[in-house]
C-alpha cells in the first residue's frame, strides 16, 4: 500500500499546489496503530500527512455537506463503499459534482480494529502496510504482523459490494482483489433474524433500542442524513418535548419510534457504507435494521444497493404502475 | 410492502398494519376495511410498542 | 390563547334526531381554548349565520368550529358568515357530525354521542392552531373548450359564444351532431329531429366566436382553471378541407362499401364518405381502414376524379394546442351491446332483431330505407312488431342496474311510427315500468296506447327465428300468464351507457366517473354541472342518461357557468396551498417530479445566517395559481420543508391527538 | 386416455342403445371406459325433488367410487351428468355439507376427479383424430340438435357451453359432415319429467319440439338425454293422434349417429330398437 500512499499524497499536494481545490479530505494515522483518522489537508505541506491504510473506515463523504453552500472547490477520498456516498449527496443535490475532486481508492478492505489491537501493541507505530490479497502484512517498529483477511476484517468488508469506487476523478494505486468472500449472502444476518419467532425479534429490537442513547452519531455520520434541520430537532411550541413527531427523551418507546422514523427517512437512499454501526456507542445493530429494506426493495423491486448508478432516484421517489403490490 | 415487511421485522404483529387503494366514491369499501380493521387490532390488543408517556 | 366558538348545529333531525346537541355543546365548552359554544336547529339559516356572528362579537371570539354537515356543503357559507362578522374566512373550522356521524351511526345512539364528541374535540384541536390565511389572483384565459359536437356541445358551445368568449368545439366524428341528429323523430312532439339539430349545426359552425374542429380528438390537458392548455389531435382526414368543395364526386364513385356507423350499421357507406347528407362540415374523409387505396396501393379513383385536387393520401396527424380558460365536456353516450351478452334473443344472429337506433335510421327519411319501415332480411314490410324495453338497463345480471330514462318515450315514439307507417300493423311492447316523467310524456305514451299498441308487462325471455316469423315468447305478469307473439320485427330499447372512450376522457381531464362509468358532477343536487376539478363542467349525456330538453337544459347551464368563470380577467386562489419552509429544504427538489400540477420550481434564494456571510442557494418554490393543495409535495419532502395551509404538521398531529384521548 | 365409466340405470334399460353406441363409438376412438364398480342411481327425476340430502348422497357415492379409479367420471346421459355435477360443485363449496354426505355415504370423498359429459369430452378430442374416424360422413343429413334442459344449464354448473345457444352438438355433427339446422328449441323443456303427472302439457310441448324442428327442415332429432329421446321418440303416435298431425321424425343419440358416420351396423349401435326407425333416413345417405 506503499504505493498508493505515495501517489496519494502527490496528487494531493498537486491539487493543492495549483489550487485546484482549497483542502483534501482524507485520513491520518491516529493515535494509536489501529487508527486512522479524517484529516483535512489544506496546504502541500499537509498534504505529506495523508495515509491510507486498513484502518481508514471513516466514510470521508459526509464532510462535503460541512460545504454545500459554500463555493469552495475540494477533493475527497474514497473507498468503494464511500464512493456511493458521492453519488447519493450528488442524487440529493446538495453537492455539485463539479465542484469536487473524487480520489478513488481500490480496497483490500477494513481490518477490526478490536481484533488488530488483540495482537498488536497500541503503541506500535505503523510502518507500512502490504495487501497480500488474502492477508494483510502490517510492519511496525514493533514487529511483523500477519491477518488472515478472512478472519480479521469488518463484516461488511466480507460482504463488499465495490471495491473499486463507483465513482471517482482520479483512481489512486494498483487494482486489489475484493475482499468479499465468494458466495457470501449479503443479507444473511437479515435472513437469519426473519427466520426467528414474531416474539424474539420483538425482543431483540426492544433490548436494542432501549439501551439507545439518543446520541444521534448514526445521524451525524449518516451521508444519506442531509436535512437541514433534522425532524427530530424542529421544536414546535406547545409541544414541551420538542419536535412534534416524538419526545426528545430518552424513553424506549420514543427510541423505538425514533429508529423507525429514521429508518424510513434513510429508505432506499441508504448506501449501505455501515458508519451509523460502527459509531453507536451501544453496539445497536442498525446495518441489519436499514438493510432489511434493502434486501426486500431488491427481492420486490430489484432496487441496487442506493448510490451505485449517479443516474438512479430514490426508490421511495419513483413510481412504476407495473410494481408489484400486495394490497387491493 | 416495505413497511409492512419491515414493521414485522423489528417485532409489530402481523396484521397491524394494512394498506389498500380506495377511491373516494366507494364510501362502503372504506367503512368495510375499517371494520375489519377495527375487529382484528382489537383482538391483537393495544400496541405496547413506542408508546409515549409525555 | 385562542377563543374558539362552538357552533353545534341539529341539522333538524339530521343530527339533532340521532345526539342530544345541547348535551354536545355543553361537552365542547369544557374544551381547551374554548370561549362560547352553543346550539341551533339549523345553523346555516339567517337567523343561525346571524347567532354566530353575533357570539362572535360578544364573546370576542376568534375562530369558530362548526359542528353540522360536511364542510362540502356549507364551509364556504360559514366562511362567508365569519367575514361578515369581522374575521379571516380560513378561522374555521368543521367537524361532520352528519354524514360521519349520525347518517351512518343512527342505529347506535349512544356510540353516535360519543364520535360527535370527539369530532368536536378534533375540530377544536386544529381551529385552536388555525392561522389567518389570503387569496390571491390568477389571470384567466377567457376562452371556452367543449368537447363534443353533440346537441350538448354545441347548445354550451353556442350559449358561451353568444356571451362574447371565444369556442374551441372538438368533436371526434367527421361531422357534428351526435346521435341527436340521426334521430327520426323526437317525442313528445313527433318534430323531425334534424329539422331542429341541423340549424344548430350550421349556426355552430358559422358563429364567428366557434373554431370547430372535426375528426379530432383531445390528447391531453395541462394547467389549472383559467390556464389549460389542451393538446388537440386533428386526425388525418387525406382530404384537403381547404381545397374540398363538398362536391361529392368522389364518394359517388368510391367502389368500396362498408356499414355506415351514422345508419348504426343497417345502411352502407362508401370508403370516402360524409357520415350523411347534411354533415358540417359538408367535406368528406377517407377511412383508411377500408379504402382500397390504403389496403391495396391501387385504385385512387377518388382522387383522379377530384375536381379541385383535395384528396390527399400523404395526409399525417396533426397535433396541436389551444389554451382555454374553461373546459366543458359533452361526449355524449354510447349503446348497451346486447348482442354479447342476450343469447336468448339470438346474439344478434336474427336480422330482423334489431336496436331501437337502427330502428330510427330504419324509419328515417334520409335513412337506408328512405322512410319505409321494411325488415332488414328481406325488405318485407313488417305486420307484427314487438318493442323490448329495458334491453341492458335496470338489469344487474346482465346489463347495467340503472334506468337509461329515454327508453319509455322512444318506445312509444317508435310505436307510433309503426302504427302510422303500417296501416293496421299490430305492436306490442314488453315494459317491466312505463316511466313518463317529462312535460307532455304521459299523454304522449297514453297517445300510443290509444292508438293501439298493446303494453305487456312482463320480459321476454326468449326469441327464437322459426322460418320467416320470429317467435317472441314472454310472460304477461299482469295475466300470469305465459304469452307468445309470432312477429315480423323485434325492435330492442338498449341501454344508455358512458360513450366509448369516456373513461380516457376522464382521466385526461383529471374528472371522476361514477360507478356506472358516467363523469361525476360535483353534487348531485347544487353542483349538477360542475366537476371536483374546477373550471371543468359537464353537459348533456355523459354525466347520465339524458332525453334531449335535460341535455340542452345542461348544456345551457354549463354555459352559464362557464361565461360566469370567464367574465372576469382574474380569479381568485385557494390559499390552502403548499408553502415552503426556505430554511429547512435543502433543495433536493425531489418534490418537483411529484407534482402533477407543475406548481413546483427551483428558485434562488440568498441565505442570511448568523456568522456566515450572505449566501446564494437554490430551494424550491411554489406557484400559487398553479398549486391546488393537494399536498403531494408535502408527503415526498423528507426535510419537512413542505406543508400546506390549512393542513400543517402542526395542525394535524393536534387533530390526532385530540382524538387519540 | 381412460374415463370412470358411470352409464346410469336408463341405459341399461329403456337406453339401452345409447349405452351400446357410447361403448362402441368410444372404444373407437380409443377413450377407454372403465365402468364404475357397485355404482347406484344418480337419484335424478325423484331424489332432488324429495331430499335435497338424499340427491346429493345418491351422487356422491358415485363420485366417490369413482375417485378410486383415479380418473375423470364420464356421463353419457344428461340427467345423470347434471347430477353428478351438481352434486360435486355443492359438495366442493360447502364443507359442512361433504362431511355430512361423506359420514351418509361412509366413504372417503375428496373431491379430486371432475366429471365430464361426453359431448364435451369429444368436444376437447384432437379434430384430426375425429375425422379419421369418419368413414361415411352423413352428408346432406339435416339434423335438429336438442339439448334439452338439463346439459348446459344452469351455465354455473355445467359450464361447458352456452346456455341459450349450445353449438358444442352442432360442431360434432358438422365435423360429421351432417347439416344442423337453426332452430329455435334447443333447449326447451320436453316435458319428460311430467309424463305421467301432466300428459297434456307434456303432448303440447313434444308436438312444439317436433313441429319446430320439422318447419326447419331437419330430417331427425339428435339428442344426448335419455328421457327427451325416449319421450319425443315414443310419444310421437300419440301426439299425432291428439293434433291430428304427421310426425315421423327420427329421435337418434348423438352417439349413434356418431356411429353411423363410423361405418358401424344398424344393430350395433342399436338404431332397430327406437320407436320412430330412423334407418330409412340413413339408408337415404346411401
Amino acid at each position: 500500500m506503499k504505493q498508493a500512499v505515495e501517489e496519494l499524497r502527490r496528487q494531493a499536494a498537486g491539487l493543492l499546489k495549483e489550487e485546484r481545490v482549497k483542502c483534501v479530505i482524507g485520513w491520518t494515522q491516529g493515535t494509536d496503530v489501529a487508527r486512522a483518522v479524517p484529516f483535512f489537508a489544506t496546504s502541500v505541506r499537509q498534504a505529506a500527512r495523508l495515509t491510507w491504510t486498513p484502518f481508514c473506515v471513516n466514510n470521508l463523504s459526509k464532510y462535503l455537506l460541512n460545504h454545500r453552500y459554500d463555493n469552495t472547490p475540494l477533493a475527497v477520498v474514497v473507498k468503494g463503499c464511500d464512493s456511493r456516498g458521492i453519488n447519493r449527496l450528488v442524487q440529493d443535490r446538495q453537492f455539485v459534482r463539479e465542484r469536487v475532486v473524487v480520489l478513488g481508492l481500490p480496497c483490500g478492505g477494513m481490518l477490526d480494529r478490536e481484533k488488530v489491537l488483540r495482537v498488536v501493541d497500541p503503541g506500535a507505530a505503523l510502518q507500512e502496510v502490504e495487501d497480500r490479497g488474502s492477508e494483510y502484512m502490517l510492519r511496525t517498529d514493533k514487529g511483523e504482523y500477519g491477518f488472515e483477511k478472512r478472519e480479521a476484517l469488518l463484516s461488511k468488508c466480507l460482504e463488499c459490494e465495490h471495491n473499486i469506487p463507483v465513482v471517482s476523478d482520479l483512481m489512486i494505486g494498483p487494482q486489489v482483489p475484493s475482499p468479499a468472500g465468494s458466495g457470501i449472502d449479503r443479507f444473511a444476518g437479515v435472513r437469519e433474524l426473519e427466520t426467528r419467532d414474531p416474539a424474539v425479534r420483538s425482543t431483540f429490537w426492544d433490548r436494542h433500542f432501549a439501551r439507545c442513547l439518543r446520541c444521534y452519531a448514526c445521524r451525524n455520520v449518516c451521508p444519506a442524513c442531509n436535512c437541514k434541520e433534522c425532524s427530530f430537532e424542529q421544536a414546535v411550541p406547545g409541544w414541551q418535548q420538542g419536535a412534534c413527531w416524538l419526545s426528545k427523551r430518552n424513553h424506549p418507546g420514543q427510541n423505538y419510534l425514533f429508529h423507525l422514523i429514521r429508518m424510513f427517512h434513510v429508505a432506499g437512499r441508504c448506501i449501505d457504507c455501515g458508519e451509523c454501526a460502527r459509531v453507536c456507542p451501544v453496539n445497536i445493530p442498525l446495518r441489519e435494521l436499514y438493510r432489511k429494506v434493502m434486501k426486500d426493495a431488491e427481492e420486490l423491486f430489484a432496487m441496487k444497493t442506493p448510490g451505485t448508478d449517479p443516474e438512479e432516484v430514490p426508490l421511495l421517489s419513483t413510481y412504476r404502475t407495473d410494481d408489484p403490490e400486495e394490497f387491493s | 410492502m416495505l413497511v409492512s415487511r419491515l414493521l414485522e421485522y423489528v417485532g409489530l404483529e402481523p396484521g397491524r398494519f394494512e394498506m389498500r387503494w380506495i377511491s373516494a366514491s366507494e364510501g362502503g369499501k372504506v367503512a368495510e376495511t375499517v371494520r375489519e380493521m377495527t375487529e382484528r387490532i382489537r383482538k391483537l390488543g393495544p400496541n405496547r410498542k413506542m408508546r409515549d408517556e409525555r | 390563547m385562542p377563543r374558539t366558538g362552538v357552533f353545534v348545529c341539529w341539522c333538524g333531525s339530521n343530527i339533532g334526531g340521532v345526539i342530544d346537541c345541547p348535551e354536545t355543546a355543553a361537552a365542547a365548552s369544557g374544551f381547551p381554548g374554548v370561549a362560547f359554544s352553543t346550539d341551533y336547529k339549523y345553523m346555516c339559516s339567517e337567523p343561525g349565520q346571524n347567532m354566530v356572528i353575533q357570539a362572535i362579537r360578544e364573546h370576542r371570539l376568534d375562530r369558530a368550529v362548526v359542528a353540522s354537515c360536511s364542510p362540502r356543503l356549507h364551509e364556504e357559507t360559514f366562511r362567508k358568515t365569519l367575514v361578515r362578522a369581522g374575521l379571516n374566512p380560513y378561522m374555521l373550522e368543521m367537524a361532520n357530525i352528519r354524514e360521519h356521524c349520525t347518517w351512518v351511526h343512527g342505529a347506535d345512539i349512544q356510540q353516535a354521542r360519543i364520535k360527535a364528541v370527539d369530532l368536536v374535540r378534533r375540530a377544536v384541536a386544529k381551529a385552536n392552531r388555525l392561522e389567518p390565511l389570503f387569496e390571491s389572483e390568477i389571470s384567466v384565459t377567457r376562452r371556452c373548450l367543449v368537447i363534443g359536437g353533440g346537441v350538448a356541445g354545441i347548445q354550451a358551445a353556442l350559449d358561451v359564444a353568444d356571451a362574447g368568449h371565444e369556442v374551441i368545439l372538438v368533436e371526434r366524428e367527421p361531422t357534428i351532431g351526435g346521435n341527436m341528429v340521426k334521430l327520426d323523430k323526437t317525442f313528445p312532439t313527433l318534430d323531425c329531429s334534424a329539422c331542429i339539430s341541423t340549424p344548430k349545426m350550421v349556426a355552430a359552425a358559422t358563429h364567428p366566436n366557434i373554431k370547430l374542429y372535426t375528426y379530432a380528438e383531445i390528447e391531453k390537458l395541462a394547467g389549472y382553471v383559467g390556464n389549460f392548455e389542451v393538446t388537440i389531435r386533428q386526425k388525418a382526414r387525406y382530404v384537403d378541407h381547404e381545397k374540398c368543395t363538398g362536391c361529392g364526386t368522389c364518394w359517388e364513385k368510391c367502389p368500396t362499401r362498408v356499414p355506415s356507423e351514422f345508419d348504426a350499421g343497417i345502411g352502407q357507406r362508401t370508403a370516402i364518405y360524409i357520415p350523411f347528407p347534411q354533415a358540417v362540415p359538408n367535406k368528406p374523409v377517407i377511412d383508411r381502414e377500408h379504402c382500397r387505396y390504403f389496403a391495396t396501393g391501387k385504385c385512387e379513383i377518388c382522387a383522379k376524379l377530384c375536381p379541385t385536387g383535395a384528396v390527399d393520401y400523404g395526409q399525417e396527424d396533426l397535433v396541436l394546442t389551444e389554451k382555454v380558460g374553461a373546459v366543458v365536456a359533452a361526449t355524449g353516450f354510447g349503446l348497451f351491446d346486447w348482442s354479447r351478452v342476450y343469447g336468448e334473443y339470438g346474439y344478434g344472429q336474427y336480422p330482423d332483431v334489431v336496436t331501437g337506433m337502427q330502428f330510427e335510421r330504419l324509419v328515417n327519411a334520409a335513412g337506408p330505407t328512405g322512410g319505409k319501415l321494411l325488415r332488414p332480411s328481406d325488405g318485407a314490410t313488417p305486420r307484427t312488431v314487438v318493442f323490448i324495453k329495458c334491453v341492458g338497463s335496470r338489469d344487474e345480471a346482465k346489463g347495467r342496474r340503472y334506468c337509461s330514462r329515454i327508453c319509455c318515450m322512444y318506445t312509444a315514439k317508435h310505436a307510433l311510427q309503426v302504427l302510422e307507417k303500417v296501416p293496421g300493423a299490430s305492436v306490442f311492447v314488453f315494459y317491466m315500468d312505463v316511466r313518463t316523467a317529462g312535460k307532455g310524456y304521459e299523454e304522449f305514451y297514453q297517445r300510443a296506447v290509444n292508438n293501439g299498441t298493446v303494453y305487456v308487462r312482463g320480459r321476454v325471455s326468449k326469441i327464437y327465428q322459426d322460418g320467416e316469423r320470429l317467435v317472441v315468447r314472454g310472460v304477461d305478469t299482469l295475466l300470469g300468464r305465459p304469452v307468445e307473439v309470432d312477429a315480423d320485427m323485434v325492435v330492442l330499447a338498449t341501454a344508455v351507457e358512458p360513450g366509448s372512450g369516456a373513461a380516457e376522457t376522464a382521466r385526461i381531464l383529471g374528472i371522476n366517473t361514477d360507478q356506472d362509468g358516467f363523469f361525476q358532477e360535483a353534487h348531485p343536487k347544487l353542483r349538477p354541472v360542475e366537476t371536483h376539478t374546477r373550471g371543468v363542467f359537464l353537459a348533456g349525456a355523459c354525466q347520465a342518461p339524458k332525453d334531449i330538453p335535460d341535455t340542452v337544459a345542461q348544456a345551457s347551464g354549463a354555459a352559464a357557468k362557464v361565461a360566469g368563470l370567464l367574465s372576469s380577467k382574474w380569479l381568485s386562489t385557494n390559499p390552502m396551498i403548499a408553502t415552503v419552509n426556505e430554511a429547512l429544504c435543502t433543495g433536493c427538489f425531489l418534490c418537483v417530479p411529484v407534482c402533477s400540477y407543475r406548481a413546483l420550481e427551483p428558485k434562488k434564494i440568498t441565505e442570511r445566517l448568523p456568522g456566515h456571510p450572505p449566501r446564494e442557494r437554490e430551494v424550491a418554490g411554489v406557484n400559487t395559481g398553479l398549486c391546488q393543495g393537494c399536498g403531494a409535495c408535502n408527503v415526498a419532502c423528507r426535510a419537512g420543508a413542505i406543508e400546506v395551509r390549512g393542513f400543517t404538521n402542526e395542525q394535524l398531529l393536534a387533530e390526532v391527538d385530540a382524538l387519540c384521548q | 386416455m381412460r374415463y370412470a365409466y358411470y352409464s346410469g340405470c336408463t341405459l341399461h334399460a329403456t337406453a339401452r342403445e345409447f349405452d351400446l353406441s357410447t361403448r362402441a363409438v368410444c372404444s373407437r376412438l380409443g377413450i377407454e371406459l372403465e365402468e364404475i364398480p357397485d355404482w347406484n342411481c344418480c337419484g335424478a327425476t325423484a331424489a332432488h325433488a324429495t331430499s335435497h340430502l338424499l340427491s346429493v348422497a345418491l351422487a356422491a357415492r358415485n363420485l366417490a367410487l369413482a375417485e378410486t379409479q383415479e380418473a375423470d367420471l364420464l356421463v353419457p346421459c344428461a340427467a345423470c351428468y347434471h347430477r353428478l355435477v351438481t352434486a360435486r360443485k355443492e359438495m366442493s363449496e360447502n364443507p359442512h355439507l361433504r362431511e355430512r354426505v361423506v359420514r351418509i355415504i361412509g366413504r372417503e370423498y375428496r373431491g379430486r376427479i371432475g366429471v365430464r359429459s361426453l359431448l364435451e369430452v369429444l368436444d376437447h378430442l384432437d379434430p384430426e383424430r375425429l375425422a379419421a374416424g369418419v368413414v361415411r360422413p352423413l352428408r346432406g343429413l339435416k339434423v335438429a340438435c336438442y339439448y334439452g334442459c338439463l346439459l348446459v344449464r344452469p351455465p354455473a354448473v355445467t359450464g361447458f357451453d352456452d346456455p341459450e345457444q349450445p353449438q358444442v352438438m352442432d360442431r360434432l355433427m358438422r365435423q360429421w359432415g351432417a347439416e344442423p339446422v337453426d332452430w329455435g328449441y334447443k333447449t326447451e323443456c320436453c316435458g319428460a319429467g311430467q309424463g305421467f303427472s301432466n300428459e297434456p302439457v307434456v303432448l303440447k310441448l313434444v308436438r312444439d319440439i317436433l313441429a319446430t324442428a320439422s318447419r326447419a327442415g331437419a330430417d331427425c332429432l339428435v339428442c344426448a338425454c335419455t328421457l327427451c329421446q325416449s319421450n319425443l321418440d315414443a310419444r310421437q303416435g300419440h301426439v299425432n293422434r291428439v293434433y291430428g298431425s304427421d310426425f315421423r321424425l327420427p329421435v337418434m343419440y348423438f352417439t349413434q349417429l356418431i356411429g353411423v358416420g363410423m361405418g358401424m351396423e344398424a344393430r350395433e349401435l342399436g338404431l332397430d330398437s327406437l320407436f320412430v326407425d330412423p334407418r330409412p333416413v340413413i339408408r337415404a345417405l346411401g
